[in-house]
């Protein structure tokens, strides 16, 4: 079954005719993910890829009914973006774009939460549900379908995480980068709740950084509600206090968002916690057997 | 950016809060000039990005002019080391001249973006002056903290809650209103993420005075904001830093370190930077090529680490995705092209094609050393750079 | 049972050192309602006829949990009180306030809604379960407990209704004014349903009157759900078009708002219509009978 | 309050709001000089509250300035009559004389309050010049309507909406979204409850450019306008209404009745007219004289009423609630002790005390009729009036 998307999942991409999202929504199609339409505003008509664009969302979702949106958007005009698609009644927003001023996307969140919409990034790979439907940015073909449920805040070390699994036969239900913003969309927790409750997930890696509690508080919902064994690894255990490691998110802000905490917490919660990227895999196998 | 107190006191009297009366000095000329215009008594307080201040002698009070000049001559030019500027410390390069209120009582304002709400938090204290952090652990009825509907805006009840939580009396709810909406609006329109006042000073005159002034704003917002290109010169920069932000990199130099990493993605290069640690040595910087670690950001990144003296070692640890594993080592290649390394390589590729990535490494004749995994790339990189 | 209050409900008054708020205050609490405490900021401390004063609602409620609060605070900060009480937890909020700009209404209306509390008012009488507990200024003697439940856009001719009904022996559950402005909280169809699943309630007495659709929608309501009989009035049929009368939603714009056709939809709904307010009581008690 | 079109043109320019260069003249004179100022072809428009000023001859379109002067005379101190102003008519004491514009296509846009909704609502139409309620009914397709999120406010996506709903390609996108901000600020700022441009013209230029202004605003938010008083001086309105505002009364004249009322409470007033009408007669007014029916309020109705000349019979009804029917028949007795009636009176007294308050009025030897109820009221009063 996996989450969030599937084969019958009816995509279009916001931002089709730029050089990043015309490249992503065919790689996206030729992957397999029905990518029934794109947007740019001022381009409808077009013609991407053999995909058709539309000068709205609302316009592309009347001819299509499409269910998710994969936001290329650059970062003025992505927060306004969001909220089109999520007032447009598209159930799953999954925003790639990288850069977008912290305010817009806390005005975003708000009108996404009022409308009961689900949204993963921004600044995020996407969410792929291996062998069935990318939408998103990672290299589709590292992916193998299998029992292994991935949610991370970082892209690379996902891919790290899915070829890891892919090599040793786990494979993977669904991948979710969830994000290295501050402000986000869907969190741990909220991706955690679907992996426990989905068959063919049988194992989930949980890929957090420095920064911010959602580890913590993964932590505590793990320790009460997870039945499935977790692996996990938290990034930037050496980072000094004060500086931003790439990610807007990954940050030390006086005593709160270190690794240490995270560790321990996760730890507490009976999840295994990986010192090196290179033990996911592995740990993950030895948990399941 | 985190700004100085002067331009964020400058943000301040826009949004109709009340600071002191004062003016920014940068030589002792300066500071004649500025004193002559103020009536003492003076304070003068270095413009640097530190806590502490006060107690590294950076900030001091003045009875008469004449002492308000030997104080910014002492402090202008002075080298600031506190817990927060690090062993090297910070050079003062200008200083804020500003007339000494009476003070009656001291309280505490922010507000910041707080994560897990999601929005903006206000937090307001009815100890000022002190660190809010040991507040929080001392007095925590003394705080109070709630979240704001950053759609709604900060309304009047929200003003009052703090208002009647501060007051003791002497101040109106219009002082405290107007100095809430004042904060909340420079927290708004300058895309902070953070903004403190601590302390609001109670005049005798029973006014609400912003005594001192951090704000930090949000990086993204960047396009919006033309006037931080100008503001942002005032401040100290690693020169590295500011040469890797220009290639598009996310580069961060570290102290202590002897191993150079270079990396794609951010929370690969913090795990890289892990795994150096566990093996007992130190990175000496984070480096983020970007997921696709094309030829011109490699190219960018060698040449910034070859520059570092530190660095006695480079680690290049690369997860080839949509950029497949045998494109980036022949861009690899194509960057040593062109940058002279004279300190040992260790490459770690993995990802789609990873065996024709390291044949091409092999047989390129590459004085470099392959590893198998990350742990394998940093024991070798600890080896080579002989720590 | 009755609707939405009971002797059990704690209320506290916002407004209550002004004229209307200390006059009514008492006379609820002579009523008999728990009248727990009061708010004016800036007079925390005092206290109105043995009622405490608190500076901000949030305070009153945690010294005395109040479940409503009746708000008498003057136009230009009603709707800020309002929002005050729905972001303070108070659950029911009775808004007698008349002259709140639309403006403050729209805002404090997403406000309520977003915290999910229910409204009463502005500009109505508030709300009264006979015997039990009364919350706003309508004179508490003339009612008795009883069987019909009265739901008014009106405040006279609720009193009316409520004369006639206890004349009549039927008595009131409850009687709630929903109010007179074009922006209000709780409509016809939220209280019909209440009235429709309340035990004491077996006849219900609606009143409307000219300006926008809400009788309409009501009638369908009341078509397609109501089992419990249901006698109507509607006030304005001789009322010119473009001319507010009395209450600000009292209008018919242009082909909309008129009487005639809320008149039409009500009685094809199965309502029994009255022609004077005077027949409002010998009306319901025919069709109980 | 309804604005003029020259007040509501005002408030469009402020918002950048594109309209015709032009200039109001109440005189001949003052015509005179305004087309000097101004560049012909011109129009010239009376400034009345009444939609079809065209076909009633009061917009008139002047190729030269004599022909804008000779039209502006004509329109000055014309009376028009339309469906809207009634028989009476409105005399034109104002003219708006612009520049005339070229147009290429002309569309609808209005924001109003919604009732269902609870907030405002944005209707644009692909029809402009043309009543919004003919289009919906010819050509539903021709609208576009949808809500507005009054705490989010319009957003740049709402604007795309309208732009690709509204759009042939000729004008851009920034000039939609600049017209549609600038009239969600009117309707904001302006606490309006309704913005209505018909047409929004698009000029040869492809400029955006509202030909008319329509802006109704809502009384309650009078305090925060207090600009609003001096335009209301610019409009029509019933001497007694203005006099009964005053008193903090709710009256309106109504044409053609004889049986003049008063009630307290609007809803039981309004009732009151209807069963006037049941019985064969017209009420002569609305009039609300509050919940509680002070001696002041009845004073200053009885006053009101007793000087209108259509008045035949007073029909007095009052609901005693929280103030008791015995004390409500003292104040009528005391009012009546100050104005002088030459009409017949009939009082019905209802609730608290009712036994009490009929008697102390028939005890008074006030020459009026008392009835038991409302119908019995009416009858008495229409008898009376000899209607």
């Amino acid at each position: 079954m996996a989450i969030l998307v599937n084969q019958s999942t009816r995509v279009i991409c916001q931002g089709i005719t730029g050089k990043a999202g015309s490249f992503h929504a065919a790689q996206c199609k030729a992957y397999g993910t029905q990518m029934v339409a794109g947007v740019t505003p001022g381009k409808g008509g077009e013609v991407v890829d053999g995909i058709p664009v539309y000068d709205t969302v609302r316009e592309a979702r009347r001819r299509h009914g499409a269910d998710a949106t994969m936001i290329f958007v650059p970062p003025f005009a992505a927060g306004d973006a969001i909220e089109e698609a999520a007032t447009a009644g598209v159930g799953l927003i999954a925003c790639i774009t990288e850069g977008i001023p912290q305010k817009d996307m806390m005005l975003a969140r708000r009108v996404v939460d009022d409308q009961g919409v689900r949204m993963i990034g921004p600044n995020c790979p996407g969410v792929i549900t291996s062998e069935e439907c990318k939408i998103g940015i990672m290299p589709g073909y590292i992916h193998k379908k299998g029992c292994i449920g991935i949610v991370s805040r970082s892209g690379t070390l996902t891919y790290e995480a899915v070829w890891q699994t892919t090599q040793l036969g786990l494979g993977q239900s669904t991948s979710v980068g969830i994000g290295g913003d501050p402000i986000h969309g869907m969190g741990f927790i909220d991706i955690l709740e679907q992996f426990e409750h989905d068959e063919q997930t049988r194992g989930i890696i949980l890929i957090g950084e420095i920064g911010g509690d959602e580890e913590e508080r993964a932590a505590d919902w793990i320790a009460s509600h997870a039945r499935k064994p977790v692996t996990a690894l938290i990034a930037g255990r050496t980072a000094p206090p004060g500086r931003r490691m790439g990610h807007a998110g990954a940050i030390i802000s006086g005593s709160s968002g270190g690794a240490e905490d995270k560790v321990a917490a996760l730890k507490e919660a009976g999840v295994a916690v990986c010192e090196s990227p290179t033990d996911l895999g592995r740990t993950m196998k030895e948990q399941l057997s | 950016m985190q700004l100085h107190e002067y331009q964020a006191k400058r943000l301040f009297d826009v949004a109709g809060i009340k600071v002191q009366t004062g003016l920014l000095a940068r030589t002792a000329k300066e500071a004649a000039r500025a004193i002559a215009k103020l009536t003492p008594p003076l304070v003068v307080k270095a413009q640097v990005h530190a806590g502490g201040r006060g107690k590294a002698g950076a900030i001091k009070f003045a009875q008469t002019a004449e002492e308000a000049q030997r104080a910014a001559e002492d402090i202008l030019g002075m080298t600031l080391r506190t817990k927060q500027t690090g062993q090297a410390g910070l050079v003062v390069k200008s200083v804020l001249i500003v007339e000494a209120s009476d003070i009656d009582s001291e309280l505490y304002l922010s507000i910041v973006t707080d994560r897990a709400s999601r929005g903006p938090m206000l937090i307001a204290s009815r100890a000022g002056g002190v660190d809010i952090e040991e507040t929080a652990e001392r007095d925590p009825d003394a705080i109070l903290k709630f979240e704001i509907d950053p759609v709604r805006g900060l309304t009047d009840h929200a003003c009052r809650r703090v208002h009647f939580f501060w007051s003791n009396g002497t101040f109106g709810m219009k002082d405290t209103a107007a100095l809430l909406k004042g904060v909340y609006d420079v927290y708004m329109r300058s895309d902070a993420t953070m903004v403190e006042i601590n302390p609001v000073v109670v005049t005798p005159e029973h006014e609400l005075l912003a005594l001192d002034a951090k704000v930090a704003t949000d990086d993204n917002a960047r396009f919006r904001h033309p006037e931080w290109e100008a503001w942002a010169k005032g401040h100290d920069r690693d020169a590295r830093e500011v040469e890797a932000e220009q290639h598009g990199l996310n580069y961060i130099k570290l102290p202590d370190g002897t191993i150079g990493c270079m990396v794609n993605g951010a929370g690969l290069a913090m795990a890289t930077m892990d795994v150096i640690k566990n093996h007992g040595a130190a990175p000496a910087n984070f480096l983020d090529v970007g997921g696709g670690a094309d030829v011109e950001a490699v190219t960018a990144a060698f040449r910034i680490l070859a520059a570092d003296s530190d660095v006695k070692a480079i680690l290049v640890n690369i997860f080839g995705g949509i950029m497949k594993c045998d494109i980036i080592a022949e861009g690899i290649l194509a960057a040593l092209g062109s940058v002279k390394l004279t300190v040992p390589l260790v490459v770690r590729l993995e990802g789609t094609n990873v065996e024709q990535g390291r044949r091409i490494i092999a047989e390129s004749g590459l004085d470099c050393e392959t590893a198998v995994d990350l742990s394998d790339a940093a024991e070798k990189a600890v080896a080579a750079a002989g720590a």
